[in-house]
Parts: structure tokens; C-alpha cells; sequence
């Protein structure tokens, strides 16, 4: 029972004192190399969400982990673990750019949601494989879903090196996607903003948002959502509840390599405008950091995809600004974030919770005593009969 | 000094979070004695006696050990005090073998061969002296669990324990196995050795014990010499008010069959034969009793008949048969032909411990067009269920929103129960419905069963307590290697009886 | 292909296999303890940058094992505090100590020796040398058995050696000791191991050291044995595939070295043939990639049963909650 | 003040961004200027970086890598005062100067010494991945071999279709030796940090190597036959200077073997290696390339190669 601190202590006070553990150790690793922590805190706070342009970088790499980090979590709730998700979205991609180079699209509101469908059937068909053999010939799905990772990225070699580059480039790349197959982004939507017109934040991030709502929605509130729970955490009394671990399995992993796949609306369709070799940049294996801080909640996601939009950013800037900054600085700071606030996190709980328990239990009454001898040897006591 | 007292607690408080475990616990137990602890559930011994062997550490107290105070910061430390505990679930490595798992942590040097060998032979000799055989080289998993038992009281006498704590020990034993280990325990004692026994069942107390301690919400109520108390005394001094000790029933109207099992087999993953061709038929408005140790097969009766087994057999219900092979064969398909199930192990089968109370109301039923519209969920559907079903079973504390693993072990078999009832089954099937329930509770939960069978439905019961059985049947029937030894009505048979054919011994081959 | 040939393609499987064997036993003894550890990736690169700066600061290459051996200590240290003191996710514990080693090493490397988070190139005693197992010339021209001992036995760094000899002594202290017996218990029942009066603390940091000085020795190989020097992300991934492997092997010592050996042929054959042309049809070089992924999942899903971890594993040991 | 941006892989990769590195750093100390630098962390980054330079007033802003193009062919019409200079790609705007290197011309003369180092008559190629830059090396070392030496066979590996695949010492030394095993003992491998094992290995096993586009041949002295160099720091240099002077011109330019941009290394470190007959036919290859007479096919034009 949880009822030992107060909520706000719980979801607040607790993930800004690790966060502030995780900075000030990072600033002891900028102070070692010889810079100035404070300026490197600043610049990377300021550059991350100081400005409209700032947040437009840190929103759209936020939008890329919110869809691996809801995909991981998707999965985790029915105890899979998915790290699959490199490759899932990278198939996205190439389901994604297979829409936008199909049809001569006339609006992206078209698009868009055709590039929805192709992303996520892509990444649902590449998570598909692994969950069908956990399933049939339980094989470990860890090991799968790593293994098509690597069958993933030779694939899109293959395809983008022979197959899709346009001809005569060099570029292992698609041709750029037709007008109507761009989506807007934040200074055509939202102009008085003050995005620049090179903000990579574009409506993907809605459709992110949406992404949450709807896990939210799935796990909490759908038929499907109970049974995806329940199997997770106890196949035991699925099986008692007789819901089908083979469906549920395979359902789970399809969800979670489709919001996998989604991810490339943002990064293929948003931003770059065409596939590339490597649309994913980690950003799949950063959505198991994300999924694990936000303890797999849609909302604890976004939280957590957030956070280290604004880290990717920030670094970005420090980088930029700051001579001799390597950008390697920056995975030494996310490294922190993600061991303080998600791994050491009893080492900041146990005491916090300790110094409400102490707070709280003095003013409690003690139990009535009842009327009998407590304790003691027979021979010494006698009991009342 | 008293030299003569084996252990002496003094002022003993124990908190787990906001739960005080044990308040200011004083306590002494002579040399050479039996003393018994006994309470509800909850009600802290299990805590005070892990403190006593060091697996807990007591927030304040101080504990003495023939006469001297000692620090018990592990059970290290309490086994050089010459404490030995046999848990209540039990400590056991599953995948390890019975002689790995004696010298767990007592190995006499850097190597296992010498201790093994060391401890081959002990363990012979053990058995010898107090009639315990079990297969060293056997592995826990495949043992039952009377053999389990009884590899953790080795692993404390290899220890050269002289003090041996046995906390439940009797829940998993036949009748006579529970007899075999008072005489155990008796022999023990004359050595010289102290043992402390906790259990529930104040028939063991009385036969048993010298002294008895009596433990009631995390404080120690009373100390008696058990001459000198009864068992009505005992349980009210648990619960804190007088109760019911026995079932209050009219006989059984028995009507038309409603379940009908033929030749049975169930075979389970690592190709064991856990079935070995069942038969019976339940009617309606009687109690069938499946008596037997656990382990014996009855939890895999109850998984084929709930559906999440597999097998081969008839089995038909109403006169029809169901399918019991085919991929269509789940418990989602049985609940429809008007089956309901309550399981063995509520926590990890009949409740989902990280749900609300009122997510866990439709668990199984959660496809009941009631709960939902096919896609969503009708949460507050399922929460006016709960409300519904929390007061009409007295669950505490009344609450839809709080997850099942913060209701105690009675109120979690209400929910379940309540859940299992109300959907008004032709067949229930109840696994172990008072397992870790206390006294209070358990007199809710019979009356429950009875009034039930009163309103026609057929239902099977599996419990491991012979005095259950015995007061809920119409019939009994008993279980052992997958077969049904033989049936008995309540009235015309005995526990001793009833014993026999739980071990396997027919009166052909008695 | 000729015998030859096949010796030469086992003498390449062996030392692609080594740092995987390495690894993956390291895997062993923390997961057999209950500790998952996918920071095996993280630990390696860091051990590899270590040992190569420090083989390349003192010109010693044994020097250099140390310090990556310690590296990857003081990130085993790490992800013991976390998971077992603190009793935090071991997951994001690993997935912190792989992005912390990413991080660190360039970081580190750059401030050290301005070189893009490379070291200098290794070389001399700065480097492990191969070794001439005795009599290899001699027995070469014996007909299969002398190109056998001498082309593919001989001739590798001292740390493959170290590697194969560490497959018995795995089994042989998990199996026929008192600390083999205890930790493969603390994996699978702690609460056992502690009412037997053994520290389960201790026992888990036991075998996630050892964890670390295994990864330690299997990333000083990458850096120092295999090639000569760092470069960042230079473990490539190799520390997910003793994952795998050590999945695959069912947490066993020997099986652990079959299943390293496979990957390692695997890769190798990836290599020699990595064009191939199939009745006349060119075969694309990224099937030929893909194609020891491809086998990995086939096998594992044709031949190699459900894998049952460590009952205890992942979980950490809490009594009062 | 003029503005380099660093691509993924890092400055110090030992060729293509090192090699630009190197560049700006002559021109930093020849002129005593300043400039501005950034590397990118990833794909993103590519259009933010490109503004951030040109809003901070770089000019001009040099970029490297092919993956560049089309993120600048967006770029550049924004910021029409600035000059932009991309290299290795061409894009079409009037502000942008385009540099391309003629990486199979170079890598035919380095084939063709290769072939004639090898006394065992193969060769071999190491790349990092299998896209078409890449197979462009390959192609025009594959072309090289075979004119030096019809019989010539060549090996052509690839390390990986992942990141890490340019970043790959280990595999780079595996896939070096199995090419050794092969018949292999001149290896030529243009595949980034993954290059550095394969020079290794090959040292290591004795046999010669080929380094890429800057002058490797100090790696392993007496060992690395040569490298392919590939002037990226002549063509930073020279936007550096030519921008500072305000004469930069717009447009593609093809730096080859008649300009110097692309050209094979010879040092004291490879001196003892290259015999005045290699010099010889080399030289004559390179002149007729120039004129025309020998014209090395380029594998990005149809995606094939006629030497495999
Ligand atoms: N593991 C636990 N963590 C936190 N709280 C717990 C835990 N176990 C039990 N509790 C709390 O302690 C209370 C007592 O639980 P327990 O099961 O011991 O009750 P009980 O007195 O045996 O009741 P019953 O007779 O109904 O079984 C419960 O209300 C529950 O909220
Ligand atoms: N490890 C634990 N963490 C938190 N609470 C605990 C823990 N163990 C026991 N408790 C709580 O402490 C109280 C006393 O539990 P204890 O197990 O000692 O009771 P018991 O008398 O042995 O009951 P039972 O008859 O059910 O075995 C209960 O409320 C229980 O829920
Ligand atoms: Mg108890
Ligand atoms: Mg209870």
C-alpha cells in the first residue's frame, strides 16, 4: 500500500529531486573537463525551452520518443519486452515513404492519415514476426526483436541503395516527398508563435498527442486494455479469466510495433521529407528509457519523451554555443537523467518516505489496550478467564 | 538469569510502512517445551517469529537466548543461537535438489562434494531416527508437499537446531502425516528441544502445546497453559469476540445431475500423468468434497473443469458434453455454459493483486455485455457492481477503489467469491475457499457455501482441510495420485478413515 | 571451399566468438544471481577505452587490462548499487550504464588525448601479441590434426585462451562449489538463501563484479587484442548479442560456449561470403549481412526450446514492503 | 567569418571530416582567421545547424557529406546573401558552389598499384556500407586492378548496414583477414574508424594496405602502400580563402586527378613500397584519364560496374 507519502511527494517532489541529482552530477562532469557547469546549465535549460525555436526542436524530438516510448510501454504492459523498436520504425519509414511516393497526394490532410495506416502496418508487421514466434515456439522475444533490428537495417540498406534512391543520385536515399505529401509544420500552423520557418515540429505531434490519448484509452479503458493488463501482470489468472495469452501476445506486439512505425511521420514525412538510410537515430532505444521513467502511463511518457526532447536539444545548443562541448557530453548527461531518476530512485524514495511516515505517525492514537494480561510466562500471569 | 527459559522476548515492535506487524511483544518460552502460537491472520506471529530468526529486524525489543541477550541482526545469527524456522511458505531453491538445498548456506568448506556426502549421510540417519525418508537426489519441484516439509525441518535439524520454530505446518499435511509430525515434534522435545508452534487450528494447540500465546492485532493478548484453557476460551481470546465453530446445515435435497466427469486424464508440460482417468457426477443442491493432500491432483481437476487445462475425458454439464480439447476450450467458454470458479490461489489466479476491487468484480466476466459495449469498458458499470457486491459480502474496508493487494487474505476470498456467486452458476467450483482466512471470516464464507447449495446449485469443493470437507460435503470423495480413492458420506465415515485413503490405503490393501 | 579453408573460417569464428564468450559468461554469472545486466554493451566500450588509453599512457598492455577491467568495475559498482542496494529497475539501470559508457568514453577520450575520442594507436607490449602454441610448426604438415592445432588452436591472443578456459571454470564454480551453489540460489530464491544465513547482498554483488571484470576482460580484447586502439562505439553492438547468446545458451556455461561459437561462425561465414552468387543470381551483400540474424532466429525458433530464466531474476530481493 | 559544419561521424574521423578539418585548420593558420565550427549529432540537425550558421553570419557556410543536399537545397534560397558550399554533392541553387570529387578516377589509380603490389594477383576492398558512394571507390579500384593486371581478382567486403559499420575496427580486421585467407595482400578500405582496424590487420599480417581520403600512409610506415586522397581540406581551404576575398564562385565544381582533388599519396612512409615502375604506369594512367583516353566508369551514374 503507497499511502506513505502524499501523491504530490510522490509524482513531484520525488522526479525533481533526482533531476536535480542527475544535473548536479553532470555539472561535476563538464567542471572535470574544465567548463563552466552553470553556463553549460543555462545554455542547455535556455536553448531547450527558452525559446519559441527551442521548443520547436525540443516538441519534435519529444513527438519521435513519445511514439517508441508508448509503443515500449504498450508492450511492457502485457510483460513483453519490446526492443524491437529500431527496427519497427524504421520499417514505418519505409511504409510511410511508400504512401507519400505512391499517390500524387493533393493535400497532406490526405496523407497524412494514409501515412498513419502505412506506418503502422509496416511497424506492426515487423513486430509480428518475433510476437508470432514467442507465441508458436517460444522464442525469447528479446532476442527476436534484436535480431530484426539488425535484419531491419540491412533491409533499408538494401532498398534505399538499389531499390528506392532515385536514379542516377548517390544518395542512398528517396526522392523528396511531393508537396502535398509534407506536412506542416509549427510556423504554418502556428505562425504568431514565433517558430521559424525551419522548425522541425510540425502536426505529428498532434498526431502523438492523439498516440497518448489513445494508449491512455486502450489500457484503461478497453476490453482489450483489461485483458493486456491482466495477462501482464499474472498469465496464471489470465489463463483462470480465460483470455487467450497467444491473442493477447500478438495483439500487444502489433500495437507496439505499429505506434513504433508511427514514429516516422515525424521523422520521415515531418522533417526530413524523404526516407533516409537511418530514419530511427536511436530514437527506439531511447523510447525504453522513456517507457521505464514514465512507468509506462501515457502521461508519464509524454513526461518522460520531454524531458529528453529538451536534453537532445539543449545538447544540441551546448554544442553550438559552447567550445569544445563534445556532443557525446550530452548521452554522459541523458545517462545521468536516466540513473538518478529511473534506476536510483529509492535512494532519494526510502528516505523521503521515511520523513513523511515519521511526520505522520505521531499524532495517531495507540490502540485501546484490552483488558488482558499481555505477555509474559503462564506462570507469572494469570488471564482472565 | 532464568537458565530455564529458551527464549525470552522483551517489548518486540515490528512497523511494515504504516502496518504496526507487532506492538511491544514480550514473551518466554521454558527449555524442553512445545508452545504454541495462535491467532488470526494478520495478527503478527508470523512477523515475530522471523524476527526471532533474524529474517526480519524488529524496530524495537530485545530478545534473550537461554538466559543471555542477543543481537539477532540475520538468520545467521539466530542459527548459531541455535534457532532453526520452518517457514510458512517455504524456503526452498524449486529447481535444486533436496540435499542441495540441506546445505544451503551450512556447506562445510569451499567444495559441495565432502558436504554432500556429509549430508547424504545425515539425512539417512535423520530419517532413521524420526521415520522422515525422502529421495536426496530429488528435486523440490517434484516433491509434494508434505516431503517439502519435511526437507525444511532437515535443513533446521542439519543444523543442529535446538530451538525449531514451525510456522503453519499442519495446512499442507494428511491427517496422519500431521499425526507423524506431532510425534516428531514430541520426540524432539523429550531430546531437550524447544519448539515453538504456530498455527490456527486449536484442535493441533490442544493436542500438542504445553503453553500457548495468543496474538491478536500485532499484540500479544494472553499466555496460558493449555491444561488449564479451551478451545472456545482460545478463540474468542483471538478474535476478540465468541464465534461459531461449526457449520449449521440441513441435509442436502439432492436434484438432477448437473456434472458429469468420465475417465478424465490430464498430463501436464513435463509429461507427467497429474490425472488418471477421473469419474463423478455432481447433482444439483449437493456438495461434493474432494479431500486430499494437496498435489494430489485436485488442482488440476479444477483447472479442466475451469478450462485452462487441457486433457482427455468426457465431461458434460447438464447433459451435454463440452469440449475439452480443442482450441475453443477456455475458461471463457465455461463460465458461458454456467460454470463458475473459484480458484485455489486467489492471488495469483482469481485476482488480478494490482487492480482495483472493482476491476477485479468482473474479472472473467469482463466480456459480459454488462461490462462493456464489445470495445470500451463500462468502468462505472463494474464500480456499481462492486459497491454492490462489497456490502452484501462485508467487505472491508467498503472500498471499490483500493487494489486488491491492499484487502487482507479474507476480505480478497470475499471479493472473489462474491464475484463467483453472483453470477449465478449452475456448477461452483471453490478451491481451498478459507486458505490464510481467519476464524471470523471463515464462518461468513461457509455460511455462503451452504446457503448456496440450498438454492440448488451443484458444488464441488476442494479443500485440504479435513474438518471443511467434513462440514460442508453431502459427499466426500478423495484424491490421491490423480485417482478418487474412494467416496464416503460425511455421516458414515471419520477423519481417520478418510486419512487412510488420503495416503492411498484402500481398506482392500489395509 | 577446402579444408584449409574451413580452419581458417573456425580460426576467424574463435576470435569473433571470443569477446561474445566473454560477455555472455559474464551475463551468466550476474543473471544466474538474479541480476539482469543489459549494460554488458556499456561496460565493454567502457572497458575497451580504458584499457587502450591506459595500454597507450604506460605502454603496457597488462597495465591496460587492469584499468579496463576497473572501468568496467566502477560501472558493475554502479549498477550493483542501483539494483540491489537501491533496488531500482535493473533495466534502467542498464539502459543508463550503456549511454553513460557511449557518453563517457568520447567525452573522456577527447579531454585525454584531443583525438575525436580515439587513443593513439597501440602497439608493441601496448598491444596483446598472438601466441605460438608449442610445437605449432612442427605438427602443421601432420595431415588435418597439425593444420587443426596449429592454424586454428595456435596463434591467438592470450585472452582466448583465458576465454575457453573460463567455460570449465564457470562450470565447475557454479556447479561444484559452495559460492557456485549460493549465488545460483540467490538467483532463484533469495529469501532461501537468506533465512539459510547467507548474505544475499553480498552474493549479488559478488557475481556482479565478477560480471564486471568479464566484461572487463572481454572489452580490453576488443581494444587491445583484436585491434589496436579505441574507437568510439567500437563494441558495436556486440554486448546485445552475448545477451542473446547467453538467452540462446539457457544461462549455461557450455551452452553459453556453443551458442558463441555459432554467432561467431555465423559472422564469419557473413564474411567470407559475403558475395554469393545462387544459380547465377547475384545474392545482395546486405542478405549476406543479415544473414547470421536471419539463422539466429531461424534456429531459435526451429530448435531451441522455451528458455526459462532465473526465477528470482529482475526482480530485486524485497522483504518488507 | 566562415562557418564548417562537421557531419555525423565526428571530426577526427581519420578521412572524410578530418580531412575538411585539416583544411580550415591551414587556413586558420596561414591567415590567423577565425571561424566557425559545429558537429551534428544527428539527422535533425541538418537544417538547424545550416541556419543557425548563416543567421550567426557565417559566410561561407561549408558542408560536408552527401546527406546534406537536399536539406540545403531548402535552406539556401532563405539566405540568399550567404554562400553555401557543399561537398561531395550537387545542389542547384545560385548561391551554393557545389564540390564533387572524382573518388573512382583516384581509386583507379590506386587499383592499378594495388595490382601491381599484389604478388599473389588478388586484391581487396573494404567499405563501410553498400551504397553507392562507397561502390563508386570500389568500382574505380576494382577498374584500376583489372587494367594493371587482367587477371587481377578482386575481393569487395562491406562491414556492416548499421552505424556502427564505420565505426567498426574489429570487424574491419575480421573481414580483413578473411580476405587475407582468400588469396588477398593488398587491401584497400574506405570505411571510416572501421579502416583503422583494416590497416591494422593488415600491418599485422604483413601484407599492404590502402588508406582513403587523407594521407594514411604515417599509420604504419613501410606498410600502407599509399591512399586514396581525396583534397576535401583543398576545397575548405579554398572557400575559406576565396570567400574571405569575396571571390567564390557559384556552381559545381568536379575536383579530379587534372585539379589535384583526388590523387594517390607518396610520402617517406611509402617510399621503399612504390617502385619507379607503379610511379610510372600510374603517372601515364592519370595523364590519359586527364585527356580523356581512359575513362573510368563512375557506379553512381547507372548503379554498375564493369570490373565485377
Ligand atoms: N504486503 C503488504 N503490503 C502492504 N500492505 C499490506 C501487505 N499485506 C497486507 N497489507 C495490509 O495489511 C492489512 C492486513 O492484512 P492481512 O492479510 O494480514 O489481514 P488479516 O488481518 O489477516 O485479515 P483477514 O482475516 O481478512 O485475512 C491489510 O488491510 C492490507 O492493507
Ligand atoms: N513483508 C511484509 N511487508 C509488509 N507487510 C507485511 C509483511 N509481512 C507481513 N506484513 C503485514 O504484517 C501483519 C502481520 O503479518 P504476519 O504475517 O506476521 O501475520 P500472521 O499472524 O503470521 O498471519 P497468517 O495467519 O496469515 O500467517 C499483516 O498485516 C501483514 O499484512
Ligand atoms: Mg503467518
Ligand atoms: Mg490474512
Amino acid at each position: 500500500m503507497n499511502d506513505a507519502m502524499p501523491k504530490w511527494a510522490d509524482i513531484v517532489l520525488i522526479p525533481l529531486i533526482n533531476l536535480a541529482l542527475a544535473l548536479f552530477v553532470s555539472g561535476l562532469v563538464v567542471a572535470l573537463i574544465g567548463k563552466n557547469p552553470f553556463e553549460a546549465l543555462y545554455i542547455l535549460v535556455n536553448g531547450s525551452v527558452g525559446s519559441a525555436y527551442g521548443w520547436g526542436y525540443t516538441l519534435f524530438y519529444a513527438t519521435n520518443f513519445i511514439f517508441t516510448g508508448l509503443s515500449v510501454a504498450v508492450a511492457f504492459h502485457a510483460r513483453l519486452f519490446n526492443i524491437g523498436g529500431e527496427g519497427q520504425a524504421a520499417l514505418g519509414g519505409l511504409g510511410v515513404a511508400l504512401v507519400a511516393l505512391s499517390i500524387d497526394w493533393p493535400h497532406w490532410a490526405l496523407a497524412l492519415p494514409a501515412a498513419v495506416i502505412g506506418g503502422m502496418i509496416f511497424g506492426a508487421l515487423w513486430a509480428a514476426v518475433p510476437a508470432y514466434l514467442q507465441v508458436r515456439r517460444g522464442s525469447h522475444i528479446v532476442i527476436t526483436t534484436i535480431m530484426f533490428n539488425y535484419i531491419a537495417a540491412a533491409l533499408m540498406v538494401y532498398l534505399l541503395a538499389n531499390v528506392l534512391k532515385v536514379p542516377g543520385s548517390a544518395s542512398p536515399e528517396t526522392a523528396r516527398f511531393i508537396e502535398g505529401a509534407r506536412l506542416p509544420n509549427a510556423a504554418d500552423i502556428l505562425p504568431w508563435v514565433g517558430f521559424s520557418r525551419s522548425t522541425p515540429l510540425n502536426v505529428s505531434f498532434l498526431v502523438a498527442v492523439l498516440a497518448c490519448i489513445g494508449v491512455y484509452f486502450l489500457i484503461w479503458r478497453t476490453r482489450l486494455g483489461y485483458e493486456i493488463r491482466a495477462f501482464g501482470h499474472s498469465e496464471p489468472a489470465a489463463l483462470y479469466a480465460g483470455i487467450s495469452p497467444v491473442r493477447i501476445t500478438m495483439l500487444a506486439m502489433l500495437i507496439s510495433g505499429g505506434l513504433s512505425g508511427l514514429m516516422a511521420i515525424n521523422a520521415v514525412m515531418g522533417e526530413a521529407e524523404r526516407l533516409v538510410l537511418d530514419p530511427v537515430q536511436g530514437a527506439g532505444f531511447v523510447g525504453i528509457a522513456v517507457a521505464l521513467m514514465g512507468r509506462s502511463h501515457p502521461l508519464g511518457v509524454f513526461i518522460a519523451a520531454l524531458l529528453f526532447g529538451a536534453l537532445y536539444q539543449g545538447g544540441a545548443e551546448l554544442t553550438f554555443e559552447m567550445n569544445g562541448m563534445t556532443r557525446e557530453m550530452i548521452l554522459v548527461i541523458q545517462a545521468l537523467v536516466i540513473l538518478f531518476t529511473g534506476a536510483l530512485d529509492n535512494m532519494v524514495r526510502s528516505p523521503v518516505e521515511r520523513m513523511f511516515l515519521s511526520r505522520r505517525r505521531q499524532p495517531e492514537a495507540p490502540l485501546p489496550t484490552t483488558p488482558l494480561q499481555p505477555g509474559g510466562h503462564p506462570d507469572d500471569a494469570k488471564i482472565e478467564p | 538469569m532464568d537458565e530455564t527459559l529458551a527464549i525470552e522476548l522483551r517489548g518486540i515492535s515490528k512497523a511494515f510502512g504504516p502496518v504496526q506487524a507487532n506492538k511491544d511483544i514480550s514473551i518466554q518460552v521454558k527449555r524442553g517445551t512445545i508452545h504454541g502460537i495462535i491467532g488470526e491472520n494478520g495478527a503478527g506471529k508470523s512477523t515475530l517469529m522471523s524476527i526471532l530468526y533474524g529474517f526480519y529486524r524488529a524496530d524495537s525489543g530485545e530478545v534473550f537466548i537461554g538466559g543471555k541477550k542477543t543481537e539477532i541482526p540475520d538468520s545467521q545469527a539466530a542459527i548459531d543461537a541455535g534457532i532453526g524456522m520452518v517457514f510458512q511458505h517455504f524456503k526452498l531453491v524449486e529447481n535444486f535438489t533436496v540435499l542441495e538445498n540441506v546445505i544451503l548456506g551450512a556447506e562445510d568448506g569451499r567444495l559441495l562434494k565432502p558436504s554432500l556426502a556429509k549430508a547424504r549421510k545425515l539425512l539417512k540417519k535423520l530419517a532413521d531416527d524420526y521415520e522422515m525418508d525422502v529421495d536426496p537426489d530429488a528435486i523440490i519441484e517434484d516433491l509434494g508437499v508434505g516431503q517439502q516439509q519435511r526437507v525444511e525441518i532437515l535443513k533446521a535439524l542439519y543444523r543442529e537446531a535446538d530451538i525449531l520454530i514451525l510456522d503453519e505446518p499442519t495446512g499442507v499435511l494428511t491427517p496422519a502425516e500431521a499425526d507423524h509430525l506431532f510425534r516428531i515434534l514430541k520426540g524432539l522435545r523429550d531430546e531437550g528441544k524447544t519448539i515453538i508452534l504456530i498455527t490456527h487450528k486449536l484442535r493441533e494447540i490442544m493436542e500438542i502445546t504445553d503453553t500457548v500465546s495468543v496474538m491478536r492485532r500485532g499484540e500479544m493478548t494472553a499466555t496460558v497453559k493449555t491444561a488449564e484453557t479451551s478451545p472456545e476460551q482460545l478463540a474468542e481470546l483471538m478474535v476478540g469476540r465468541k464465534v461459531l465453530l461449526r457449520v449449521d446445515k440441513t441435509p442436502a435435497t439432492p436434484g438432477a445431475v448437473v456434472l458429469e466427469v468420465e475417465n478424465l486424464r490430464v498430463v501436464d508440460d513435463r509429461n507427467v500423468e497429474r490425472l488418471r482417468g477421473i469419474d463423478l457426477t455432481i447433482r444439483a443442491g449437493e456438495v461434493l468434497g474432494i479431500a486430499g493432500v494437496s498435489g494430489n491432483g485436485q488442482s488440476e481437476l479444477l483447472e479442466i473443469l475451469g478450462g485452462y487445462a487441457k486433457g482427455t475425458g468426457v465431461i458434460r454439464v447438464n447433459g451435454q458434453q463440452i469440449d475439452i480439447t480443442g482450441s475453443a476450450s477456455d475458461a471463457r467458454t465455461r463460465r458461458a455454459r454456467g460454470i463458475a470458479h473459484v480458484p485455489e490461489d486467489r492471488q495469483r489466479e482469481g485476482l488480478i493483486m494490482d487492480y482495483r476491487a472493482w476491476e477485479n468484480i468482473g474479472f472473467g466476466y469482463h466480456d459480459d455485455p454488462k461490462f462493456n459495449s464489445g470495445l470500451l469498458m463500462h468502468n462505472s458499470a463494474l464500480k456499481t457492481d462492486c459497491v454492490d457486491k462489497m456490502e452484501r459480502f462485508d467487505v472491508r474496508p467498503p472500498d471499490p477503489n483500493l487494489a486488491a493487494k491492499n484487502f487482507s487474505g479474507g476480505n480478497q476470498q470475499k471479493i472473489v467469491l462474491a464475484r463467483e456467486i453472483e453470477r449465478n452458476p449452475d456448477l461452483l467450483l471453490i478451491g481451498q475457499p478459507t486458505r490464510g482466512v481467519d476464524i471470523g471470516a471463515i464462518e461468513f464464507i461457509h455460511q455462503q457455501i451452504v446457503a448456496l447449495r440450498d438454492q440448488g446449485k451443484a458444488i464441488l469443493l476442494v479443500s485440504v482441510e479435513l474438518d471443511e470437507i467434513m462440514a460442508l460435503s453431502d459427499r466426500i470423495a478423495v484424491m490421491f495420485d490423480g485417482r478418487i480413492m474412494g467416496e464416503r458420506l460425511p455421516s458414515e465415515t471419520n477423519q481417520g478413515e478418510l486419512g487412510l485413503l488420503m495416503a492411498g490405503i484402500t481398506e482392500d490393501a489395509a | 571451399m577446402d579444408f584449409l579453408g574451413v580452419i581458417q573460417l573456425l580460426d576467424s569464428s574463435l576470435r569473433l566468438a571470443t569477446p561474445l564468450l566473454l560477455a555472455c559468461l559474464a551475463g551468466l554469472f550476474s543473471e544466474r544471481a538474479g541480476i539482469f545486466d543489459i549494460g554488458l554493451e556499456g561496460k565493454m566500450l567502457a572497458s575497451a577505452f580504458f584499457s587502450a588509453a591506459v595500454a597507450s599512457y604506460t605502454g603496457s598492455v597488462w597495465i591496460g587490462l587492469m584499468a579496463g577491467i576497473g572501468a568496467s568495475l566502477v560501472l558493475a559498482a554502479i549498477h550493483g548499487v542501483a539494483s540491489i542496494t537501491f533496488r531500482g529497475n535493473q533495466l534502467i539501470s542498464g539502459v543508463a550504464i550503456n549511454f553513460l559508457a557511449s557518453g563517457l568514453t568520447v567525452v573522456i577520450g577527447e579531454a585525454w588525448f584531443s583525438l575525436g575520442g580515439r587513443t593513439p594507436q597501440l602497439e608493441g607490449a601496448a598491444r596483446f601479441q598472438e601466441i605460438t602454441l608449442p610445437f605449432a610448426n612442427a605438427v602443421r604438415d601432420v595431415p588435418y590434426l597439425g593444420p587443426i592445432y596449429a592454424d586454428f588452436l595456435s596463434g591467438h591472443s592470450i585472452l582466448v585462451y583465458v576465454a575457453l578456459a573460463l567455460v570449465p571454470i564457470t562450470w565447475w564454480v557454479l556447479f561444484r562449489t559452495r559460492f557456485g551453489l549460493r549465488l545460483r540460489a540467490v538467483g532463484e530464491n533469495p529469501a532461501a538463501v537468506d533465512t539459510a544465513g547467507v548474505s544475499v547482498v553480498g552474493l549479488r554483488y559478488a557475481a556482479v563484479m565478477i560480471c564486471g571484470v568479464l566484461t572487463g576482460i572481454a572489452g580490453a580484447y576488443l581494444a587491445t587484442a583484436l585491434s589496436a586502439g579505441f574507437v568510439k562505439e567500437m563494441s558495436a553492438g556486440r554486448g546485445f548479442i552475448a545477451l542473446a547468446a547467453l538467452i540462446f545458451a539457457k544461462w549455461r556455461p557450455w551452452y553459453a560456449l556453443g551458442a558463441t561459437l555459432l554467432f561467431g561462425l555465423l559472422e564469419a561465414l557473413g564474411n567470407r561470403f559475403q558475395s554469393l552468387d545462387l544459380f547465377g543470381i547475384p545474392i545482395p551483400t546486405q542478405f549476406m549481412q543479415a544473414l547470421p540474424y536471419i539463422l539466429t532466429v531461424v534456429i531459435l525458433a526451429g530448435f531451441v526450446g522455451r528458455a526459462i530464466p532465473p526465477r528470482a531474476g529482475g526482480e530485486p530481493y524485497v522483504k518488507e514492503r | 567569418e566562415p562557418g564548417l559544419i562537421i557531419d555525423l561521424g565526428g571530426k577526427f574521423d581519420k578521412s572524410f571530416n578530418e580531412s575538411a578539418y585539416n583544411g580550415a585548420q591551414r587556413w586558420v593558420e596561414e591567415t590567423g582567421g577565425d571561424y566557425s565550427e559545429t558537429e551534428l549529432a544527428n539527422e535533425a540537425q541538418r537544417e538547424q545547424t545550416m541556419r543557425r550558421m548563416a543567421e550567426r553570419g557565417a559566410n561561407p557556410v561549408v558542408v560536408l557529406g552527401f546527406a546534406n543536399a537536399s536539406t540545403l537545397e531548402v535552406v539556401a534560397p532563405d539566405y540568399p546573401d550567404t554562400e553555401f558550399v557543399i561537398v561531395d554533392m550537387v545542389v542547384d541553387q545560385p548561391n551554393v558552389k557545389s564540390v564533387v570529387f572524382a573518388e573512382h578516377q583516384g581509386s583507379y589509380l590506386v587499383g592499378m598499384m594495388a595490382a601491381m603490389a599484389s604478388e599473389t594477383g588478388t586484391v581487396s576492398f573494404i567499405g563501410g556500407m553498400d551504397v553507392p558512394l562507397i561502390s563508386k571507390f570500389a568500382c574505380g579500384y576494382a577498374q584500376g586492378a583489372k587494367a594493371a593486371d587482367p587477371d587481377a581478382n578482386v575481393i569487395v567486403n562491406m562491414t556492416g548496414t548499421t552505424p556502427t559499420a564505420w565505426n567498426d575496427p574489429v570487424k574491419g580486421a575480421e573481414l580483413t583477414r578473411s580476405q587475407i585467407s582468400q588469396g588477398s595482400d593488398v587491401v584497400f578500405a574506405a570505411a571510416g574508424g572501421t579502416g583503422i582496424g583494416v590497416l591494422q590487420a593488415a600491418a599485422d599480417a604483413g601484407i599492404l594496405s590502402i588508406g582513403v581520403d587523407s594521407n594514411q600512409n604515417y599509420l604504419h610506415p613501410g606498410q600502407v602502400l599509399t591512399s586514396m586522397v581525396k583534397r576535401v581540406d583543398n576545397a575548405v581551404y579554398d572557400a575559406f580563402t576565396k570567400g574571405a576575398a569575396g571571390e567564390l564562385e557559384t556552381g559545381i565544381s568536379v575536383m579530379g586527378l587534372d585539379n589535384n582533388g583526388v590523387g594517390f599519396a607518396m610520402d617517406d612512409n611509402n617510399a621503399d613500397l612504390v617502385t619507379p615502375e607503379m610511379v610510372a604506369a600510374v603517372e601515364e594512367a592519370k595523364a590519359k584519364i586527364i585527356a580523356g583516353e581512359i575513362e573510368v566508369h563512375d557506379f553512381t551514374t547507372d548503379g554498375s560496374c564493369p570490373a565485377y
